[in-house]
């Protein structure tokens, strides 16, 4: 072995290393970045087509139509976060590294949630304007998208780490996921509702990163047991 | 008794047809839900009797017979596999 | 010292055993080859030696030492270049500076394809790629599934040399191959077919 | 206490246990059951506000309450299966995880058919039924994950991660939805201060939880047989009982 004797990869390192390898191989297919946000903007661009384009009716359910759409983005994009470590075999090595799995999923978690929920928010209020969010709510929005969307997307991972295995996994992700996804949905959507109102949308907002505290804590704990188990059905 | 006659336990003052059809359904599906498992504990109890007689009357049959006995037991697992 | 000892093993697929009552024993300095015929269950025996599967496999299995296993996928990140690849191995225990990551590369004949995302590669170079992974890891024990599967003869006779020179230097290698064995006495042979349960 | 407990995970014994328990608790669960039925149909006063149609809170109610117990029995086994890997938990988990739903099911279904004579239509989105919709959506979720793996093993494990997850949201996803409709009428029963409704209608309703929890543990318990015995249906103890009973 001609390996000189470096030190082992401390655990900061190998979640650097894990966050950067995830990242890269997104930034590395612009794609996959793109579709969410075009998949987010065409299916907000549905509702005034259905609903009539009355501004008045739009702007008072203008709060609930962005909040369900982002959450059916998120859906969609937590499908492909382990997908493909699972087709090319990293998953089988991410589960022989010496660190503990669950830390260097949150990793993968985490770089994924950069590349599709976290640019979500940053470009959600733009789209906000086509269904006339009063504009005194879009700094609510964009505060309760970026909590948000970190915890759809923790969630989501679970459920993308239980289905990887399954071929047709990607309805199931949906069926076993969305429940979870409900009080995040009522959180986030109520905050922009009372911000739109001028009631006071912190104590919601507060609520949200509580929730988004608690996945952070918990959900890489189930990840970790999932991966596990997809493998051994793989 | 709170009702005086049947036709009032029928009628419930209006609101019999739905109490009825509540209970009804439910009825049916605890019902169903007490049948279904002790159903398929009988079929798979017929299943290992048939299959143990089988499995004897084959030990002692001639092994052309044997080859068809075993062919039919492989059948039948599948057809029970696929109900399993 | 034994790196790797296994008792009564046990490997199930789905409610049918597979394979029963496997003892073993791999000391330091030992090369040990897999042998069975096709689906007899190599592969999963020597995924559960080296840790990957927990469900259906009975009876203890411990590892003295880290492990390496180098599957039929080869782990690569079809969009990243082979230096990128290799860097951030997501089982890779050491940090690896690039200058060892170059000397891999050049050791399995790869040196101009640095900057190559492996997604261009053919198959034979990703294997190669996969394989580099041998020398940059501290880990002692190394789990080897069909490693000389789409290797051409060099390809083969770099891997003969790389198990050889890790054994010498006090790893251990278990590896399955349908070829018959290629280090004559010096390896030890485990055959499955005494072990398949009934 | 612990040898009993380690009994219960050996497949032959907890067979023999079960049925038995199944032999005298069919009789009772029913008997207690019909007694509630009629009890509650026929004897107990209607409710003034409502009338008649509140004669279905002896079904609703005990449906909703197990199914929500229910949840986390199946939980439970699923972590001891994940925590300690009895395979019995794996086949307890697989066998509650549909009663539970259908349970949830009847709680939804009596409660769409109460609410229209009460708020005149079929669906009303208030607090409670919208969580146990949601827990019904919980139930059909850990259904779907178990049906979907080919290898029974993994989903009964896959399901435990599941059923664990979901046992942590169901008290956010309650919560949440209170805060976010809160109209509801206050839970009828609230163990901890005086309940809302009166001893007369109150003893029908406790008598009809504890047959619908009879009920439950019955169904899982039947649930476990049926599997167990084709689990080990080449093992001798099945062969004998079959052979024998």
């Amino acid at each position: 072995m001609s390996v000189p004797d470096s030190d082992s990869l401390s655990l900061g390192a190998a979640f650097y290393r894990q966050f950067l390898r995830h990242g890269k191989a997104l930034i590395s297919s612009p794609a996959d970045l793109v579709n969410p946000l075009l998949f987010f903007f065409m299916v907000i661009t549905l509702f005034p087509l259905g609903l009539g384009p009355d501004p008045e009716r739009l702007s008072q359910m203008a709060p609930g139509i962005l909040w369900v759409v982002a959450l059916l983005a998120s859906l969609m994009v937590s499908g492909k976060l382990f997908a493909s470590d699972f087709e090319d075999g990293s998953l089988e090595q991410l589960c022989l590294a010496p660190q503990p799995l669950a830390i260097l999923a949150l990793a993968e978690v985490l770089a994924h949630w950069l590349g599709t929920g976290f640019l979500l928010s940053m470009v959600s209020p733009l789209f906000a304007v086509l269904v006339g969010l009063p504009t005194q709510a879009l700094p609510v929005l964009f505060m309760s998208l970026l909590l948000g969307s970190l915890c759809l997307t923790l969630i989501g991972a679970v459920g993308s780490a239980l289905t990887v295995s399954i071929r047709r996994g990607g309805v199931l992700l949906s069926v076993i996921i969305i429940p979870l996804h409900v009080p995040v949905l009522l959180f986030g959507s109520t905050a922009v509702v009372e911000a739109a109102r001028d009631g006071n949308p912190v104590s919601w907002l507060a609520l949200l990163a509580a929730l988004v505290l608690m996945s952070l804590a918990l959900a890489p704990l189930a990840i970790g047991a999932a991966l596990r188990i997809s493998l051994d059905n793989g | 008794m709170y009702f005086d006659s049947l036709t009032a336990v029928a009628h419930m003052d209006g609101h019999g047809i739905y109490v009825w059809l509540a209970y009804a359904i439910t009825m049916v599906l605890l019902s169903w839900l007490l049948w279904s498992p002790s159903r398929e504990l009988r079929k798979r109890k017929l299943w290992i009797v048939a299959e143990a007689r089988r499995r004897a009357a084959s030990t002692n049959a001639t092994p052309e017979a044997e080859t068809q006995s075993e062919q039919a037991m492989s059948t039948d697992r599948a057809q029970m596999e696929t109900q399993g | 010292m034994s790196l790797l000892d296994a008792k009564d093993v046990a490997i199930e697929r789905g409610d049918r055993s597979l394979l029963r009552g496997i003892s073993l024993s791999v000391e330091a300095g030992e090369l040990w080859q897999l042998i069975g015929p096709n689906g007899v269950g190599k592969s999963s025996l020597i995924r559960a030696l080296a840790g990957l599967a927990r469900l259906g496999v009975d009876g203890d299995i411990c590892r003295s030492a880290a492990a390496l296993y180098i599957g039929h996928s080869s782990a690569l990140k079809r969009a990243l270049t082979p230096v990128d690849n290799l860097r951030c191995h997501p089982a890779c225990d050491v940090t690896v500076g690039d200058e060892q990551i170059a000397q891999a590369l050049q050791s399995v004949s790869l040196a101009g394809y640095e900057s190559v995302p492996v997604g261009a590669l053919s198959a034979g170079q990703q294997r190669r790629v996969a394989l580099a992974r041998l020398l940059l890891s501290d880990a002692r024990l190394w789990f080897l599934d069909e490693p000389f599967t789409a290797l051409d003869a060099m390809g083969c006779e770099w891997l003969e040399q790389q198990i050889a020179e890790h054994i010498q230097l006090g790893g251990a290698v278990l590896f399955t191959s349908h070829q018959q064995s290629r280090f004559g006495a010096q390896q030890h042979n485990l055959d499955l077919s005494l072990y398949v349960s009934a | 206490m612990w040898s009993f407990i380690h009994k219960l995970g050996s497949p032959p014994w907890f067979f023999r246990f079960s049925g038995n328990v199944v032999k005298w608790l069919l009789p009772v669960t029913i008997a207690v059951l019909f007694v509630g039925a009629f009890w509650g149909l026929l004897v107990a006063p209607p409710d003034y506000r409502q009338g008649n149609s509140y004669r279905i809170i002896y079904i609703h109610v005990p449906a909703a309450v197990v199914s929500l117990a229910g949840y986390y029995v199946m939980a439970l086994a699923g972590a001891i299966s994940l925590i300690w890997r009895i395979k019995m938990a794996d086949i307890a988990m697989k066998a509650a995880a549909p009663v539970g739903a259908v349970l949830t099911g009847i709680a939804l279904v009596t409660g769409a058919i109460w609410g229209k004579p009460t708020w005149g239509t079929w669906w009303v989105w208030d607090a409670r039924i919208t969580s146990m919709l949601i827990l019904f959506f919980l139930y059909l979720g850990v259904v779907a994950l178990f049906e979907a793996y080919e290898n029974k093993a993994a989903a009964a494990k896959a399901c435990a991660v599941l059923s664990l997850v979901g046992t942590v949201n169901i008290p956010i996803i309650y919560k949440s939805v209170d805060w976010w409709y809160s109209l509801h009428q206050p839970a009828s029963i609230k163990f901890t201060g005086e309940s809302a409704i009166d001893a007369s209608m109150l003893y029908p309703l406790l008598l009809m939880i504890t047959a619908f929890y009879g009920l439950f543990a019955l169904v899982v318990m039947m649930n476990m047989r049926a599997d167990l015995v084709w689990h080990h249906r080449q093992s001798s103890w099945v062969r004998q009982w079959a052979g024998f009973e």
